[in-house]
């Protein structure tokens, strides 16, 4: 049983509960246990960090100081945006004396210290890379065969920082469903912009970004899309009666890679918070427990 | 103990202006004015240019008038011009180690913004030489018989061109190349710009010559693992790798190939970059020079993980016959050459598209690298000339992608040079060949060479496209029916000022040129240096641009930095002059900056025994005295300062003289 | 420290690598801080601690060695022979009241011109922080002591107390 | 004409040097009735005063022992400097500073305060501390003032010439006396001994390997020593950059040398040197594994600089006070 300290970030607590619903016990299930952060703050992330960056990174290195207290070696960060203003923080407070002045006495004035040097992680990164695809494929009680999968990455979780997979091309997700079962199609959209935050401030340009992204799963043939972000979660299930209207349906579930991996576990779609998505995945009734 | 210890000092003291080079940063006059003022400086001149004649004339005369015996100019760096000075200080009449060099150009008008501190540094180590040449004593330029014979590494069209040159000249020449055959990437182009003569035809005839050439030893499928000794006389151990083929015996009948028990061709054929397909026993290519085959042990059946088994029926030594030339017992060989001077040609690598995944190289069978399509409208390539797809299709339309991996900072900064020409040069012949309708994507088109500019301007009128702008991706994402199957190129178009998706039915990457993914290794190997980006570094960019720091050894082609096909014959054609004006020498003056022992306070302690990496240094076992063998010693000094009574001495670079430049550096106006 | 004054750095670079290195970045024409004066041996390996000390003693407020890359000196091997003197005169040198960070080695290959630029740029700076070392002022003022002693002496005035601390010993005491 | 005039003085030194001119024997007497003996605290009762009465160079030659610490000795050195033709710097404390050398790696108020007050064998409630004026029973009492450097003799005075060891050999006195009564006087500032170094003359120098690539070192103590050349045992030993003369007496009994003769005349810094010569000899290349060899050197300075610190090229800790009162 290995323990990481937890940041879920806001995401995970709301739009995203889903997310955290599945990743718990499929982590658990793998002896992986997250030990959510004692009086986590907000990662840092959007508004904040266009307005201020310095002051963004500032309250990142709260919870980064926070997570080094807690003495365990490594923090997972679920939601991409916090995984990359967490990471970003770090990288600057090693690279930038001057931000790292500022946060450092920041800190100071609340009792904390922050090394920047904690390990932030994905749980993609660290189901993959740690735990191991071998240990995953021993835990599946109902493969996933005949599932067509498109795997989707978003922007975020390899990019600037490309610290477990490819910029361009990450494969990590993609040997991952292969390991639960699943025909993962070439999905050449992987890292391409969901849209983000302009969902809601430029509907017309945000919501054309994630019409892209599903026409072309849809027309890879894929049943279902698999992602590791809540906010391109959010962004590819919650708009698709706008899309229709301005482009035509195109109805495809995305779920989040660890909803799959439950499923896969022979966990209840319950459970694993499958009920909470705008467009329902197809029940599983080909494949039945092995 | 030394003559000189007792003698008037008489230093002369030049500070040279380099034009404005160093004038404007470092106020000469006042630098000459104060250095003059110091004990045993009896003349301090500053002067325009002191490497000109009438400046090294002054010197001399100088030296006969005011009666000097030791000489300081402040200049360049002495890497450039000690030997001019020193040469200058002997025609003087004087001993040309009388003589020290003050570098205030690289190290200090060049590198320093505030004329007050560079004057003063120039003064601190001008007084720092005063004080050390008065410590200079007279020494003996040791001369050593030059190795006539030469080693040629890597048989590239650069290779051939500067082993042939030296053969003519009468010189014995060692061609060394790594494959089974000579000839390098020039033997796989295709055409070559802006000419559009054939490649085989222009090269083939060298590469026989070469092979045939009574003073050239051709070493093919060899490689060098070991050098030793120094300028003139380097000792070269050469690895001769099994080919399984008595080279001596084999006609290149090809009989063997045509008898091997594998019907078939089935294995990568490594020369057509894996778009054809070989036997075990092969010959690389029809012009393979020498005309040898060679057995591939990796997956011959005669071999099991290339171990010899016998389990094969060997048809092939059957077909061989009485010549009996295919011997599969042959083992690696190590052979020995003596040489006096080498030439490094060992070329470059194309970029691996594979580093820029969005290009899809390897996802999508129908992108392509631009030697692979050199290969396909080869007339001897695997299709015989005919450009068709993998999948057998004839392309209608093509995307040349230009700086694949180059002036790129997340790959290769640099410009390959190539790229341009070479992509121009396919898009010529693919659209000769196949009639298809053909874009270049291009950042900026380089055409500076010979003709060039003109090929740009004749391919415009051929009606080939250009777009200028950086591919973003290459893709199968289709959003229209005529994108659906093909391959499409999303671009900004910085013309047009508008991304744009253009569907291809082939895309061929211009792969730029790389340093040889093994250059550090063969650098060590010769005891040379790579620039950042990992080419050999020439030892003056502008000066000395086919020399290394490593006396007698030259570099030549695409190791030094991509170029084309005529620069690199030119560089290896000086390359070769250089190693000729070497060698025809006779002999080298080597400089005296060697280590001796002072027989009479030596301990014996053996501390500096296990110190010198050319075991210059033994132990007298009579005198229990430690000896050193200054024919062998590089003058490092490391064992001098190991040295724990003092008693090793290096010349140029003596305890005494190395204190008072530091007393000089750090002692005040 | 105060502005005006410059720290004052030798330098003893490698013929084939740093020395190199040092000419890239003047014909690159990088600029960088003036204070440091190199001096040209063939091989890091011909350093000889002496010199460091001897240039510490002689005024150098830090002292700065080059040499070619592990595993590519010219001379196969100097390298590490400078590397491992280095690592215990450093100790020396603590132990004998000098910040560590005066003395450096740096690994500066003939290709590293710009590395040249930040090497000596970082250390003017870190000795400028520190401060001066200025050893020859400090042996000054620790033999005033004797000095203004042996001036009492020539004054004749032996029983006054130059340095405040003197006993007088005319009055032959028995030894 | 009357006998030459010899002065014998003990500065900073634990009078090992004294036995040595005593060890001379029975040739003692040879040299008592060849000289004028006008000075030897150690042996015979005479009065500064006597001395401050001879006029300048009125003594032929005068041996000085130890190293200059306190005002007394500085003020003694400056007087028989004046008094004497011949100024010799006597021992390892007055040629380089000897182990009183090493207390310059400490202030003066860091040894008075240890000495005093802080040693664990000091009982010291009062943390009473010399005083340079005192009155006893309506005496005036003086003491001599403590220095804040120690220091050789030639960094005081001019010296003529060095008789070298802690304690310099009979052999050495005998030839520096010998030299001075004869008049041949070898070139002024010469070392009296060889100028190589003493594995020269060591017994163990033929078992000295061709290659030490040293992965620790040992001290003495750690095993027990046999007959080979202490290196090649991976014991530290000075003897490759200290001066010879003393025919291996120590290497001889069984101990490495620890450079008591000081170094040879081509070398500045005894203790630079050696440092050069056994790191330069190390196996390791990478600095973990490099630092890992030197760590079994406890204490560099006191193994190199053991008898020379004060005349090192250092001399003393930089950052001590120049000026302390005490």
């Amino acid at each position: 049983m290995t323990t990481y300290s937890y940041f879920p970030g806001c995401s995970l607590k709301g739009t995203g509960r889903a997310y955290e619903e599945s990743l718990l016990p499929v982590l658990r299930a793998l002896d992986v246990e997250l030990e959510e952060l004692d009086d986590w703050n907000c990662c840092g992330a959007t508004a904040y960090m266009a307005v201020d960056e310095v002051r963004a990174c500032v309250i990142a290195s709260r919870n980064l100081a926070l997570a080094e207290r807690t003495g365990h070696k490594e923090l997972i960060a679920p939601c991409n945006a916090c995984y990359l203003v967490l990471n970003k923080t770090e990288h600057y407070m090693r690279e930038s004396p001057s931000v790292n002045g500022v946060i450092q006495n920041a800190l100071k004035e609340a009792g904390l210290a922050s090394s920047g040097n904690l390990p932030v992680r994905h749980p993609l990164d660290v189901l993959v890379n740690t735990v191991g695809l071998d240990a995953v494929r021993r835990r599946v009680r109902r493969s996933l065969k005949g599932l067509k999968v498109a795997p989707y990455y978003g922007c975020q979780i390899v990019r600037p920082y490309s610290t477990f997979d490819d910029q361009f091309n990450p494969t990590t997700m993609d040997r991952l469903l292969e390991a639960l079962g699943c025909t993962v199609v070439t999905f050449p959209l992987k890292t391409r912009c969901c849209g983000g935050s302009l969902t809601g401030t430029l509907p017309e340009a945000g919501l054309h970004c994630s019409h892209v992204i599903l026409k072309e799963a849809l027309r890879r043939g894929a049943d279902v899309i698999a992602t590791v972000c809540p906010l391109c979660q959010f962004n590819l299930d919650s708009y698709h009666d706008k899309i229709a209207a301005k482009w035509g349906a195109t109805r495809i579930p995305t779920v989040y890679f660890t909803q799959l991996m439950g499923l896969a576990f022979g966990m209840n779609e319950r459970e694993l918070g499958l009920h909470r998505g705008f467009i329902p995945m197809k029940p599983l009734e080909t494949s039945s427990p092995e | 103990m030394d003559k000189h210890d007792n003698e008037e000092i008489r230093i002369g003291f030049y500070i040279c202006h380099c034009g404005s080079n160093i004038a404007a940063m470092v106020d000469c006059p006042e630098v000459a004015k104060t250095i003059g003022a110091l004990p045993g400086v009896v003349l301090s001149r500053d002067y325009k240019y002191m490497c000109s004649d009438p400046g090294q004339e002054l010197i001399r005369k100088d030296i006969a008038e005011f009666r000097l015996n030791r000489v300081v100019v402040a200049s360049c760096s002495p890497l450039l011009h000690e030997k001019t000075f020193r040469s200058a200080v002997e025609a003087g009449g004087l001993n040309p180690y009388f003589f020290h060099m003050v570098n205030i150009r690289e190290h200090d008008a060049w590198v320093h913004t505030d004329k007050g501190e560079a004057t003063k540094k120039a003064k601190s180590l001008a007084r720092a030489a005063i004080r050390r040449v008065a410590k200079h004593k007279a020494l003996e330029v040791k001369q050593v018989a030059i190795h006539p014979d030469v080693l040629v590494v890597g048989g590239g069209i650069a290779g051939i061109h500067a082993a042939m040159t030296m053969a003519n000249a009468g010189k014995k020449v060692f061609l060394v190349e790594r494959e089974p055959s000579i000839g390098g990437h020039m033997a796989k182009f295709d055409k070559t710009f802006p000419t559009l003569d054939c490649a085989a035809c222009i090269l083939t005839p060298k590469m026989s010559e070469a092979g045939s050439h009574p003073n050239i030893t051709l070493m093919t499928y060899s490689e060098v693992v070991k050098m030793d000794g120094y300028v003139g006389n380097y000792t070269v151990t050469i690895k001769r790798k099994p080919r399984y083929i008595k080279e001596e015996l084999c006609t290149g009948c090809q009989e063997c190939i045509a008898k091997c028990i594998y019907k078939e061709p089935r294995f990568r054929d490594e020369f057509n970059e894996g778009l054809g397909k070989r036997k075990p026993v092969y010959i690389p290519f029809p012009q393979a020079t020498p005309q040898v085959v060679v057995i591939d042990p990796r997956v011959c059946m005669n071999f099991k993980d290339g171990a010899l088994t016998n389990k094969c029926k060997k048809s092939c030594v059957t077909a061989c016959g009485e010549k009996q030339a295919i011997d599969f017992t042959q083992q690696e060989t190590l052979q020995e050459v003596k040489v006096g001077a080498i030439i490094v040609t060992t070329g470059f690598q194309t970029f691996d598209p594979g580093r820029i995944p969005q290009y899809g190289y390897g996802r999508y069978p129908n992108v392509y690298t631009a030697l692979e399509v050199e290969r396909l409208v080869n007339a001897s390539g695997p299709t015989a000339g005919h450009v068709v797809l993998r999948d057998g299709r004839e392309p209608k339309s093509i995307g040349i992608i230009h700086c694949v991996g180059s002036r790129d900072r997340l790959t290769n900064r640099w410009c390959s040079r190539v790229c341009c020409m070479y992509s121009m040069k396919l898009a010529h012949l693919l659209k000769e060949h196949t009639g298809a309708e053909i874009y270049n994507f291009y950042i900026d088109i380089r055409a500076p060479g010979k003709g060039y500019e003109e090929f740009y301007d004749k391919l415009l009128d051929e009606g080939v496209q250009f777009i200028r702008g950086r591919v973003g991706e290459v893709t199968d994402w289709a959003v229209s029916p005529e994108e659906e199957g093909r391959l499409v190129v999303r671009v900004e178009d910085t013309l047009a000022g508008c991304v744009r998706r253009i569907p291809f039915d082939m895309v061929v990457l211009a792969t730029g040129l790389e340093p040889k993914s093994d250059a550090q290794d063969v650098r060590r190997l010769f005891n040379m240096s790579c620039g950042s980006e990992g080419f050999f570094l020439e030892r003056h960019p502008k000066l000395a641009p086919v020399s290394t720091f490593s006396d007698g050894i030259y570099i030549a082609g695409c190791c030094q930095g991509p170029r084309d096909i005529p620069d690199t014959v030119a560089q290896a054609g000086a390359a070769a002059a250089e190693a000729l004006a070497l060698i025809d020498k006779g002999y080298i003056e080597q400089e005296p900056n060697t280590a001796h022992i002072l027989e009479d306070d030596c301990c014996g302690c053996k501390s500096c025994i296990p110190l010198c990496p050319y075991t210059a240094i033994t132990f007298d076992a009579a005198k229990k005295k430690a000896v050193i063998n200054e024919a062998l010693c590089k003058g490092c000094g490391t064992c001098v300062a190991a040295c724990p009574s003092g008693s090793i001495v290096q010349n140029l670079f003596d305890d005494g003289e190395i204190f008072s430049e530091i007393e000089g550096v750090l002692a005040h106006d | 420290m105060t502005n005006d004054w410059n720290p004052r750095i030798v330098a003893f670079f490698c013929n084939w690598c740093t020395y190199t290195a040092a000419d890239l970045a003047g014909v690159s024409r990088l600029k960088y801080a003036s204070n440091v004066c190199v001096i040209r041996l063939m091989c890091s390996g011909r350093v000889d601690p002496q010199f460091v000390l001897d240039a510490l003693a002689k005024g150098a407020d830090g002292v700065l060695i080059g040499g070619c890359h592990p595993s590519d000196c010219h001379y196969v091997e100097g390298n590490y022979k400078c590397l491992r003197r280095f690592q215990l005169l450093k100790r020396i040198v603590q132990d004998m009241g000098i910040e560590e960070e005066r003395l450096r080695l740096e690994w500066i290959s003939a290709a590293e011109g710009a590395k040249v630029k930040t090497v000596i740029n970082e250390m003017s700076e870190t000795i400028r922080r520190l401060g001066p070392l200025g050893i020859p002022g400090k042996v000054e003022s620790w033999d005033r002591e004797m000095e203004q002693f042996a001036a009492g002496i020539e004054a004749g005035e032996s029983s006054a107390e130059p340095c405040g601390q003197h006993a007088g010993i005319r009055e032959a005491t028995h030894v | 004409m009357s006998k030459p005039k010899v002065a014998f003085y003990w500065c900073a030194s634990c009078g090992g040097c004294e036995e040595t001119v005593v060890d001379l024997a029975e040739d003692i007497l040879g040299v008592v009735e060849k000289v004028d003996i006008v000075l030897w605290p150690v042996a015979m009762d005479f009065k500064y005063a006597d001395i401050e009465a001879m006029p300048d160079q009125s003594i032929t030659a005068t041996l000085l022992n130890g190293a200059i610490r306190s005002t007394e000795q500085e003020e003694m050195a400056r007087l028989l400097r004046r008094k004497s033709q011949f100024l010799i710097a006597y021992g390892a404390c007055a040629h380089t500073g000897g182990i009183p050398g090493l207390a310059n790696q400490f202030s003066r108020e860091q040894i008075l305060a240890f000495n005093y007050e802080l040693a664990p064998t000091v009982v010291n409630e009062g943390k009473t501390r010399p005083l340079m004026e005192s009155t006893d029973q309506g005496h005036a009492l003086h003491l001599a003032g403590l220095h804040n450097v120690v220091r050789t003799l030639d960094q005081v005075v001019d010296v003529d010439y060095y008789v070298p060891g802690c304690p310099p050999t009979p052999k050495l006195t005998r030839m520096a006396v010998t030299a001075l009564l004869e008049g041949k006087l070898p070139p002024k500032g010469s070392v009296i001994a060889p100028d190589h170094a003493l594995c020269d003359e060591c017994s163990r120098k033929d078992t000295k390997p061709d290659k030490w690539d040293f992965t620790e070192f040992i001290r003495p103590h750690r095993k027990l020593m046999d007959e080979k050349c202490f290196l090649a045992q991976g014991v530290v030993c000075m003897g490759p950059a200290t001066r010879a003369g003393c025919e291996a007496a120590c290497t001889g009994g069984g101990m490495p040398c620890t450079g008591c003769f000081g170094a040879t005349s081509r070398v500045r810094d005894q203790g630079a040197k050696i440092l050069s010569a056994l790191c330069s000899n190390i196996e390791a290349k990478d600095e973990a594994a490099i630092e890992a060899t030197l760590g079994s050197i406890p204490d560099p300075v006191g193994t190199f600089y053991r008898y020379g610190l004060a005349g090192s090229i250092l001399r003393r800790k930089i950052n001590l006070p120049a000026d302390e009162k005490g």
